[in-house]
């Protein structure tokens, strides 16, 4: 296997291909909307939590991407399955992208990230935290 | 008697004055087919560059010694470089600006807050660039103008059929279309648009970023009031770029930036404006910038537009033709005849950013997104698409090698 | 134990970085006394740009492929130097403009526009350049604000005293001052301004044009919301600036300039933004040049801010010193303490454009005219002024060369 | 005298120190003020008509300008005297520059024009005509 193909190594195309937590849910505890600016990718993401209004029960993720975003999307959606809502609306990047196992240059994490950011926002929302710096949030400007 | 053949270019002779070819990509010669985004530099151009900072760098216009008297000729030899490029009546109406982009902006703010207001209809069409589409949409926001956009039809191609209805909103002020559509190739027929938006009592505005590097470009033939271009797409470097306009809009027009340059006099309560183009000017401009636009200018009327048109075209008609061939592959936009070299594609579902990104493994570059055109993509039903494009030092083989990695990417991701 | 003595800037050495001064003009050395109005400029600066098209070059952000990644690593790389240079707490609050006078145009137009009206009060100085004078001048009587002005005593320096007045004329929205006046080198107390402005519940908008080449600049410290600064005056390419703001302002802010780049979604009916800095930077910017922007902060930080500010005070003590001792000489401004590397100056009733055409035979480049800054000249009494400025290259010789060139106009034309 | 001096030649700063024409004039026939936006010179041109109200009867000009604007405008008031209004307003600029005779950079340039440029804009109103392509005027927008 090639420096290259390891981007699109076996566990990411499987995520790819066979996507974790795809679809969307009816009446969401969370959610929100999250587009990649510089390729016009859009993602929505549902949160359902457990009884304790905290823990996360399910992620669904529903939206198009390329197999970098859609991959790391699955994954996430694995990943955070009962942790604390207030533990992954801070989640540092870097855990997600150990879970991917890939170089990624500054665009293509754009990429990477394009799902876990629009959780954070979810979360935030959902709780009425602020949103962290270097997150814009579904709710700038709008024309009309 | 014989006919003349067209000279023809030398794409090989001509990739020996861009120094970034020497540089190789994942161990593979660079084919560079992002030319849409920006153009690679000539020699030519960034020696231009060097040799005014060295030896004859100054800020323009206003100082009486020597080294400033040789910036300012310096300076203004540009202007006149790209007045006579673009066939302008006068140099007075050539406007150094950041881009195109920025010249749109002057053109939206400076004409469009004076001069739209409710029951004004602003018209640009579905298959505009952001830097056409959203000043305009914002302007009329600010305004209270309506903004209708003209569609396309499944080639690519404006439908003018929508103009009568698009007539029958209001006031129609400004058209506003790009005269090659940067994510199709489409040429558009803004001559046509121009008549018609003369017909309404409107202004017409031409975004002609992507037709001047790559064919002749007559703002008076075209028809236009204003036009906007952008050095850094022709061979000429980033930061600057051109506006042309009509000298009786502009001399009647607010200006848009303040400051500096702009004035002719500045009380505490009363402030004048300087004469064209200066008007428009304000601060100090890219003037070393401007000197390598000049010489990017030289360099395309060197080795010909009609010549870079005839090339690419034929770059074009081969690689829809091969593109085309493989399987699964989706080419957009208008046949070869009326369009210029760019090609959007898809692979089957496969997202262009991954199609990129192998590419890049073989020494490709194309873009994959939505190449500032979101209204388009919407209309076509992609979030984005994969371009490749075309200009002077572009070869045959480098669309061989792109065929090649589309296959490989099938092979990778399909 | 012995005091550590600040590290002396060697002009000698630094002068050989500077291919103009290889240049003669007229037979002599040029002696560049203009660098207030531009700084000439280091080959690290123009190697940094070349070997950027050379080796780099691409259209930025978008690109999937090595050379758009390496292109915007050279982009952002210098964002993030710029932002250290000032001491942004973000590079996310640092805005690539074309120059100083764009970025506060920026502010006047995409904050200005929407926040000011009638019963505001939009205050600068009679000090100001055009650039930080005609932006507010302009969105004032657009928006129906007040526009007022700061005067300044006959030492050049502004009095403050007149706060209370101005501040019983409305609701002080704006407070725009230059940190350093480019005609007169006084070294203003924005700092002080800043707390004013604050507690009128004013924004604080800072001209550090001609601050931040000489001296260091904290832009925390300062205290101010906005500041804007110029890369043609601190040893970097034309074409380029920076704007740093607050992050809650910015974020709170319509757009300026609007097109690619800016926007994070595009419809028909509904378009928004991009997250910090790109929400500010529409179409193509100026890439290279920012590249070279950088390159430049490099460079000075290299010889030292401190370094720089105490060469040129001690050349500008030197200077007044001895122009001061012409018979019929008159320099304008504050005292050495309290001012930059800057000699407004007049010689009798001669005109300055007279004085300035004389020293250039003898390869002398000073500024003759208002400096753009005519409500100063009017505060001052005259059209215009000979200007002298200063930078790390300038050695004492050459003001001996001014002094004697200034006797040599007093033959010619007094 | 080197080739530096005679830009500043005998009759250059005999014009410059003794201006021809140099005044004002109570109810001239033409007026205008124009200024040089490079370094903020003023001057104000007056024009009286002899009685066919077309031959220049008598120029005058007021203002502040280096020699070179101050020469050339005082050339100019003599140059012009008896010649028709029509024929002035559209003097070409190379008349004047073969009475100044010396060879100016195009800065130096707006210098010497500043005064005919002025006289053209004062003849140009006094007879309704409209202004030549490049000549700014004194009506330009204004703020307030
Ligand atoms: C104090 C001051 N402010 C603003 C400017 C304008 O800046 P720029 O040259 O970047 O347009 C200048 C210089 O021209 C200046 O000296
Ligand atoms: C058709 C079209 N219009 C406008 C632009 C924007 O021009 P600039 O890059 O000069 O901002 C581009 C390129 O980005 C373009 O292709």
């Amino acid at each position: 296997m090639s420096e290259f193909d390891q981007l699109y190594r076996e566990v990411i195309l499987d995520h790819y291909k066979n996507p974790r937590g795809h679809g969307t849910m009816d009446d969401p505890d969370a959610g929100a909307e999250g587009m990649n600016p510089l390729c016009g990718d859009e993602v929505s993401i549902y949160v359902r939590f457990a009884e304790d209004q905290e823990t996360i029960d399910e992620v669904k993720f529903a939206g198009r991407g390329c197999a970098i975003s859609q991959a790391a999307t699955s994954m996430l959606t694995e990943m955070v399955q009962g942790k604390r809502a207030s533990d992954v609306a801070v989640l540092d990047k870097d855990e997600l992208l150990e879970e991917i196992g890939i170089p990624l240059t500054p665009i293509r994490l754009k990429c990477a990230m394009l799902g876990l950011t629009t959780l954070k926002v979810a979360l935030h929302k959902a709780k009425g935290t602020p949103l962290p710096q270097g997150i814009a949030g579904d709710d700038d400007l709008e024309l009309k | 008697m014989a006919v003349e053949a067209r000279p023809k270019l030398d794409a090989h002779r001509l990739r020996a004055d861009f120094p970034i070819f020497e540089r190789e990509v994942n161990g593979k010669p660079l084919a560079y087919l992002d030319s849409a985004a920006s153009s690679q530099k000539p020699r030519q151009v960034l020696d231009a560059m060097r040799t005014f900072y060295e030896t004859s760098y100054a800020n323009v216009h206003r100082g009486v010694y020597r080294l400033a008297e040789d910036a300012t000729a310096g300076y203004e030899g540009a202007r006149a470089k790209v007045a006579a490029f673009v066939n302008a009546p006068s140099e007075r109406e050539v406007i150094f600006t950041r881009s195109a982009t920025e010249g749109i902006n002057l053109v939206a703010y400076a004409w469009g807050l004076d001069n739209l207001g409710p029951g004004d209809v602003v018209v640009v069409t579905e298959l505009e660039h952001h830097s056409n589409f959203v000043p305009w949409q914002y302007v009329a926001k600010r305004t209270g103008a309506e903004f209708r956009a003209i569609p396309f039809d499944d080639a690519g191609e404006l439908v003018l059929d929508a103009l009568d209805e698009i007539a029958s909103a209001g006031n129609v002020k400004v058209v506003a279309n790009n005269l090659i559509s940067n994510s199709l190739g489409t040429v558009n027929p803004s001559e046509r648009l121009a008549a018609w938006a003369h017909e309404q009592g409107a202004i017409m505005v031409v975004d002609a970023a992507q037709a001047a590097p790559h064919r002749a470009l007559d703002v008076q033939a075209l028809g236009a009031d204003f036009v906007a271009i952008s050095s850094h797409k022709m061979c000429g470097p980033s930061g600057v770029g051109a506006l042309w306009g009509r000298r009786e809009l502009l001399e009647a027009m607010s200006p848009f930036n303040l400051g500096g340059e702009m004035i002719r006099s500045v009380k505490l309560d009363r402030t004048s404006w300087n004469e064209l183009p200066y008007k428009f000017e304000a601060g100090t401009p890219a003037i070393a910038e401007a000197v390598g636009f000049g010489a990017a200018v030289d360099y395309l009327t060197d080795v010909g537009l009609d010549a870079i048109e005839q090339h690419e075209h034929e770059l074009l008609a081969y690689a829809l033709e091969q593109l085309g061939g493989i399987e699964g592959v989706i080419c957009y936009g208008p046949p070869p005849e009326r369009r210029a070299g760019i090609v959007s594609f898809n692979v089957g579902a496969i997202h262009p950013h991954d199609v990129a990104q192998v590419l890049d493994w073989e020494g490709i570059a194309i873009r994959a997104g939505h190449h500032c055109t979101q209204p388009l993509m919407t209309r076509l039903g992609v979030a984005a698409t994969s371009r490749a494009s075309f200009y002077l030092y572009t070869l045959p083989d480098e669309i061989d090698r792109l065929v090649a990695g589309v296959e490989r990417v099938k092979k990778v991701l399909g």
